[in-house]
């Protein structure tokens, strides 16, 4: 064909000569900004990262995901209160993401499978000895034996476990997970002492076999409140009684049961009393339900098996089956105080829940190490005032839960780490915490609607007459759906909107695989950023150029 | 009437001449008065004006002899056949300036006569053609019959052929 | 071989033999004659897989005109006066995109007041397209300027305009011979455009183009125009070869050997004046007339040689441009730049008044005893004029430019 | 058992052009690097230009229907004058410009044209701005549709003559302020009463296709040019193109603006085929007509100094009778 005409007729594509970035005053960058969920779970998950395996089928990969921080998701996917559906930004869409049932999805998926977790790296030579085989302990001895140190854990029952196996109901957590997922733990190389108290630390690392120690000890001991009792009374304490349902040879309790405490364990005990034949079983609280530190759902769950509970009142005195229920009330401060009206209310059995207390002998002649109101005082990772002694669970006094054993136990093993490793500083202060990606960072338009999914509940009458496990597990489909309810907060999840939506064609997709999935293509970027605005979960930042 | 210039020039042509047919330009409307010209020369005609001087003039519709100057123009000696019943002292033009010749044709009457509708075009050129010479009967029928196929092709030749016969008869010494 | 037809019939059918492909037409007196012929032709069949396009303006079937030479098809189009210029802004844009396609100009009046009749006011009034204008004297050259007229638009890449006069030649019956079909395909060969939509090798057709370099497209334009005036004959000669016929080329000179006095025209009115030129050479007078067959590009030297060793010229246009007079005749004076020969404008035939051969008689007469001003008017009737001029109380102050104007026009030449 | 659909969509709606986890058919083809990039990087457009977005997106799917055989006939304009200014063009397709008024009819040309050499393999578009289609080019675009032209053309609506500054157009919506129709005290910017809907003109030709869409929902404006690639004769899609210079909006919110036109029902988008609606997009969230216009400057008037409620409650009742017109509240 001839030449075309000057001018009027041009090349097609030319104008890629035409440099339009130098118009831009403000440059779009991807970044990941921390989901609320990670940021909200005491064990140090990041639920966003594990799911977005689990979204795309990828069940295996989502587990070693959660592996990578706690290493007993079927049992946190029981007993974990999760904090991270309470952070969730889909709850301000429609419900928060089931994170929690999908985990315990994963969890159960991998002990069925048989999954183990990745091989340790190469042996440091190090020792470490760690006290307590609970979810602190475990969790520390796990991620210590990881790194290659020699794990040896103390722990003064015939069972691992700790409070998981001697605290918590098994219609809540059966044993055989709970058993599945600690034998997967030990079977990486934990030598472990069953049987063994450590009642002096100090005169245990003199020995000198122990580069370092984590104690986990546990609050196994019941706080006793007094309560004038008669001798014909029958008053228990919540823990022995949960402890010995788990021996296999619990006590009588009698028809009515009246438990004392607002916590969880008043209410594990008021369940477990009405599987052990109770008709009555009366929880007593003397603060409103609003104050009660009680999980919500546990509350809920006992009310469904007819679990009654008194607000607003205590136990004077019990004499027989006879106790004396005196109502409280709120001054003008909102304190509270006796009213001197008294109730009379029968029961068989009353169990005392009302807190519990460690055990921290181990570490009186320990030098160094302070202690205060019962709890251990640790700094930076953990670590006692005691060099190479660190502390985990319940010990610390601080929020005593599972999840946040296993919290400390992962966070102590870093420390310990890098301390054995005479890294400088050892305690690896937790990164510099990344901009959390609240939900008003995020386009939730180009999120489907989406339902949370329930998990099957146990029916009424097993649930009242059996120790089966309650809460059931979702199957592969309902748990790939939850995963994918999944907003993925700060995270890209290659949607292609910044790179469908570009007026100026200036986003560029990367092979798969690398950091992020596109690039911006800075000779044609004019910095409109409607990438930024339409990025469905807030991973595009727009920065001023410097002119 | 534009069809009749046509015609004289399709016969003019047939018969080896160079016509040249025009209409009176404009947006015709039918009844409405209109003038065509012809030109018929042996060579090639070059002028495109209308005719000012024409040398025949052929008056389709009698009632408009006194209503538009169609004889102005007209050459010293020149002819003028008019479609019509009477005679032309009957018409008042038997004493025209310059006195022309003037034909009066029963043409309508012919019409109705062979094609059964008073079109008097095929008529007058018959007449034309017996009394002009500018053009012959047989290329007159022939331009006739290529225009109107079949038997209206017929009907017209047979009233062309009428009134030229009826002018040549007329036109024979006694 | 030679058969009476009405100029558009033999247009039309010419047309067909160039194997258009697309047809894109608005009715218009006179043109309307054309475009049913062809519109017959398309649903008969008989021009192939032409595309006929019953656009609702003018505007649109330049429009569609242009879209169809974009894609490399042979469009053709026809119209006439408010249609022209109805059109006018696609015509620049076809022009100035170098696209080759051929329209036919029944030529009429512009209104108001409206006015159905022949003259060139349309088509000289887009003088400045960018459009190679041809005007044709017959029937005859009407047909074969349209021949020549694609061979011409594809060669150079530019639009070509074939006027004829509305009515005039349009509405004719004449002997006319439609050039042959094959010598029309021979004549004609498809030729690969200069620039054409083609997925194959896609191209943006139509930039924007800036004070950087318009000047320069311009400057093209024109010199494309001036190529024109070379390959106009050249392609008059070939087809003169190919058919045995001189029609178009630049300018035919009718008697010019010694003529003191030459009357120059464009269209149908050649016919008159030769005729009267031949009768004055008869009579021993030395006149000679000129006409121009190509307006657009302007034949400047074609002109001057022809029309140097006249006294005078008399330009008989049928346009004006109020204010000025005579479009031709400012064309025929830069050509003449620097002789003696005088023009003069002679305005005529607009809104399809005839130009009789009684009045150019008289009007030769004026001119050789030189009482021909630079610019009159033909068969004006004074009378009117000066009765409207007396009624509407115009103010013709003495020795103003309407006083010089009026007796220019030779309006006041009897009380003089 | 869950639905699967519910399960595939459950994360990210089909909203997102792509998302990872839909099958590469369902994705947009916006969201494919083997996308023919129509109108490539370079171009002038302003910064957030929703036309730029809009032409690339039709345009591929419609190379994408046909191959990569489409022809393109521009009217004058932004879309005009930002891609193609010597010595620079971004289109990659063939494409000319003629002048403003004649895009449909230099496309009827084309496919005249393509069919009488037998090419009717290619595929023509038309494309222009409101002002080039619904004012300047109606009755090119008109002549096109009653004479069923093989032609798609596609109105890239900004709401007025955005090229030439922002003066109003018949498509500029009642209320906006344009430079020539300023905002002053007391009125309304572009009078209430005034203005066409070209889409529904374009049905009352009664032609095989009309569809109107907009720059926020890819999925379904890709839908609807293969739809209208699928057949032949007029076919006519009305995108409403987001302008950030002309409304005096924050270039990021180009696609947000889009979405909310439709979600106040403001800009109905739906459907229809010989000259019946066919299918109307429902309004997902709806949203009062303010939020639509408080982010644009050209609405400011209407709440500076104090609301022109009688205004804004005309406006309200306008999107009201679309969504009751078009059944836009269908899942409401």
């Amino acid at each position: 064909m001839p030449e075309p005409p000057f001018a009027i007729t041009l090349k097609p594509g030319s104008s890629r000569a035409n440099h339009t970035g130098s118009w831009r005053t403000e440059r779009p960058e991807y970044v990941r900004r921390a989901a609320p969920c990670g940021t909200a779970c005491p064990a140090g998950e990041d639920p966003q990262a594990w799911l977005y395996h689990a979204e795309e089928g990828g069940y295996e990969a989502a587990w070693r995901r959660i592996m990578a921080d706690n290493p007993l998701p079927a049992v946190m996917g029981r007993v974990c209160y999760h904090p991270c559906q309470g952070a969730c930004n889909r709850a301000q869409l429609d419900e928060a993401v089931g994170i929690n049932a999908v985990e315990r999805f994963l969890g159960d998926a991998a002990i069925e499978a048989g999954w183990t977790p990745d091989p340790p790296r190469p042996a440091t030579g190090k020792r470490v000895l760690v006290v307590g085989a609970g979810p602190a302990g475990l969790s520390a001895a796990y991620h210590l034996v990881r790194a290659g140190h020699a794990v040896e854990i103390h722990d003064a029952e015939e069972r691992p476990g700790g409070m998981m196996r001697y605290g918590i109901p098994r219609y809540r957590l059966p044993r055989e997970v709970l058993d599945a997922e600690i034998e997967r733990i030990l079977a990486l190389g934990v030598e472990v002492h069953l049987g063994s108290r450590v009642d002096d630390l100090e005169a245990l690392m003199a020995e000198g076999r122990f580069d370092a120690a984590f104690v986990g000890v546990g609050a196994q001991l019941a706080r006793r409140t007094y309560i004038p009792a008669g001798s014909a009374a029958r008053v228990l304490d919540a823990v022995s009684l949960l402890r010995s349902v788990e021996d296999g040879d619990p006590p009588l309790l009698g028809r009515r049961v009246a438990v004392v405490g607002g916590g969880d364990t008043a209410f594990d005990v008021a369940r477990t009393a009405r599987r052990l034949g109770a008709t009555d079983a009366i929880v007593v609280y003397r603060r409103t339900r609003e104050r009660m530190p009680a999980h919500e759902e546990e509350a809920e769950q006992a009310v469904e098996e007819d679990v009654t509970v008194r607000w607003m009142s205590t136990i004077d005195h019990v004499d027989g089956d006879r106790v004396a229920v005196e109502r409280m009330e709120l001054d003008e401060e909102g304190r509270l105080r006796p009213t001197g009206e008294i109730e009379e209310l029968r029961a068989d059995a009353v169990v005392l829940a009302t807190g519990q207390e460690c055990d921290l002998g181990l570490l009186e002649r320990m030098r160094g190490v302070e202690v205060a109101e019962g709890h251990v005082r640790v700094g930076a990772g953990l670590m006692t005032g005691r060099p190479g002694v660190w502390c985990g669970g319940d010990v610390l006094g601080r929020e005593q839960t599972v999840t946040a054993a296993i919290g400390h136990g992962r966070e102590a093993a870093a420390a310990i780490d890098g301390w054995l490793a005479g890294r400088h500083p050892w305690a690896s202060a937790s990164a510099p915490a990344a901009e959390i990606a609240d939900f008003d960072l995020l386009n939730p338009w180009y999120f489907g609607d989406a339902p949370h999914a329930v998990r099957p509940r146990l029916d009424h009458a097993r649930r009242v007459s059996t120790f089966d496990e309650v809460v059931g597990g979702l199957d592969a489909d309902i748990a790939l759906y939850e995963a994918r309810r999944c907003l993925s907060c700060g995270s890209c999840l290659a949607c292609d909107n910044c790179y469908g939506l570009c007026p100026d064609a200036a986003v560029i997709k990367l092979e798969p695989g690398g950091a992020y999935a596109y690039a911006f293509d800075l000779d044609y970027c004019k910095g409109c950023g409607i990438c930024a605005r339409e990025c469905p979960v807030g991973a595009i930042r727009m920065v001023p150029e410097e002119i | 009437m534009v069809t009749s210039a046509e015609l004289l020039a399709a016969a003019a042509f047939a018969g080896g001449g160079h016509p040249q047919a025009f209409p009176s330009f404009g947006s015709e409307r039918s009844g409405a008065p209109v003038v065509a010209y012809c030109r018929i020369d042996d060579e090639p005609i070059r002028s495109h004006e209308p005719i000012a001087e024409p040398d025949v003039v052929i008056v389709q519709d009698p009632t408009l002899l006194h209503q538009v100057a169609v004889f102005d123009g007209l050459r010293p000696g020149g002819t003028v056949l008019v479609n019509t019943g009477k005679t032309a002292a009957e018409l008042g033009i038997a004493e025209l300036p310059g006195l022309p010749r003037v034909v009066t044709v029963p043409a309508g009457q012919i019409g109705r006569e062979h094609i059964g509708r008073p079109m008097p075009g095929p008529a007058l050129l018959g007449a034309f053609a017996a009394v002009t010479g500018a053009i012959a009967l047989p290329a007159l029928e022939a331009a006739l019959r290529e225009r109107f196929p079949g038997d209206l092709g017929d009907a017209n030749a047979a009233a062309a052929r009428a009134a030229h016969d009826r002018e040549v008869a007329s036109a024979a010494p006694a | 071989m030679l058969r009476l037809l009405e100029g558009s019939m033999a247009v039309a059918e010419t047309v067909g033999r160039c194997r258009p492909d697309v047809i894109a037409a608005y009715p218009i007196s006179p043109q309307t004659h054309i475009v049913e012929a062809l519109s017959r032709a398309v649903r008969a069949g008989e021009l192939g897989d032409c595309e006929l396009l019953n656009v609702e303006s003018e505007f649109a079937a330049m429009s569609a005109c242009i879209g169809a030479a974009a894609v490399g098809a042979r469009p053709y189009t026809a119209t006439a006066s408010q249609g022209l210029l109805y059109m006018s802004e696609a015509l620049f844009n076809a022009a100035g995109l170098g696209l080759p396609i051929v329209m036919t100009v029944a030529n009429r009046a512009i209104g108001a007041p409206i006015n159905i009749w022949n003259d060139h006011s349309d088509a000289l009034s887009q003088r400045d397209s960018g459009w190679i204008q041809l005007f044709a004297e017959s029937i005859q050259e009407a047909v074969d300027l349209h021949v020549q007229a694609y061979r011409l638009a594809e060669t150079l890449s530019l639009p070509v305009m074939v006027c004829m006069d509305g009515f005039v030649l349009t509405h004719a019956h004449e002997p006319v011979e439609v050039p042959d079909a094959d010598a029309v395909d021979a004549f004609l060969p498809r030729v690969a455009p200069a620039q054409v939509l083609d997925p194959d090798a896609p191209q943006t057709i139509g930039a924007m183009v800036g004070p950087d370099a318009f000047t320069e497209v311009r400057y093209l334009m024109h010199h494309k125009q001036m190529a024109a005036l070379d390959a106009i004959p050249h392609i008059a000669g070939e087809f003169a070869a190919a058919f045995g016929r001189d029609s178009g080329g630049l300018v035919r000179g009718y008697r010019l050997d010694g003529a003191e006095t030459v009357v120059v025209a464009m269209g149908s009115v050649m016919g008159a004046i030769e005729e009267v030129v031949d009768e004055l050479r008869d009579g021993g007078v030395p006149v000679g007339a000129l006409a121009l067959r190509c307006f657009r590009p302007t034949p400047t030297a074609e002109l001057r040689e022809a029309l140097a060793p006249a006294r005078r010229v008399v330009v008989v246009e049928k346009a004006m441009s109020p204010g000025t007079g005579g479009i031709v005749g400012a064309d025929v004076r830069r050509a003449l730049d620097g002789c003696d020969t005088r023009v003069h404008d002679v305005i005529a035939g607009l809104g399809g008044r005839p130009i009789t051969k009684a009045s150019l008689r008289t009007l030769l007469a004026r001119a050789r005893e030189d009482r021909l001003g630079a610019l009159s008017f033909l068969d004006l009737d004074r009378d009117r004029v000066a009765a409207e001029l007396a009624r509407a109380g115009t103010p013709t102050a003495p020795g103003g430019h309407a006083a010089q104007a009026l007796a220019a026009a030779g309006l006041w030449e009897e009380d003089a | 058992m869950t639905d699967p659909t519910r399960i595939r969509y459950a994360q990210v709606g089909t909203r997102a052009v792509g998302n990872r986890l839909l099958d590469p058919a369902e994705r947009a083809l916006q969201s494919d690097p083997r996308r023919a990039n129509a109108i490539t990087s370079g171009h002038r457009a302003c910064r957030g230009c929703g036309e730029a977005l809009a032409a690339r997106s039709v345009v591929d799917a419609a190379m994408a229907v046909a191959g990569g055989r489409v022809v393109a006939a521009n009217a004058t304009g932004c879309l005009e004058v930002f891609s193609t200014p010597y010595p620079e063009s971004s289109w990659q397709l063939p494409w000319i410009h003629s002048v403003f008024a004649n895009a449909p009819s230099v496309a009827a040309g084309i496919a005249a044209g393509l069919r009488a050499r037998g090419r009717d393999d290619i595929r023509v578009l038309g494309q222009g701005g409101d002002g080039g289609t619904v004012d300047i080019g109606f009755a090119c675009l008109s002549g096109m549709f009653e004479r069923n032209d093989d032609v798609l053309f596609v109105c890239y609506d900004n709401g007025g003559y955005m090229n030439t500054g922002a003066q109003r157009s018949g498509a500029t919506p009642p209320g906006a302020a344009t430079t020539t129709t300023p905002a002053v005290p007391g009125r309304p910017g572009a009078e209430l009463g005034q203005g066409k809907s070209a889409p529904l003109v374009a049905m009352a030709h009664e032609i095989p296709y009309v569809a109107t869409a907009t720059i926020a929902d890819l999925h379904d404006l890709e839908a609807k040019v293969r739809r209208a690639m699928e057949i032949r004769g007029a076919r006519y899609l009305h995108v409403l193109s987001t302008c950030p210079l002309g409304w005096g909006s924050d270039s990021a919110l180009s696609i947000e603006l889009a979405r909310l036109a439709v979600e106040t029902g403001l800009f109905p988008v739906f459907e229809a085929r010989d000259g019946e609606v066919v299918d109307a997009t429902p309004i997902r969230r709806r949203r009062p007509v303010e939020d639509y216009l408080r982010p644009q400057r050209r609405f400011a008037h209407l709440f500076e100094p104090e609301p022109q409620r009688d205004v804004l409650d005309a406006l309200q009742r306008r999107a009201d009778r679309n969504i009751a017109r078009f059944g836009l509240d269908r899942h409401a």
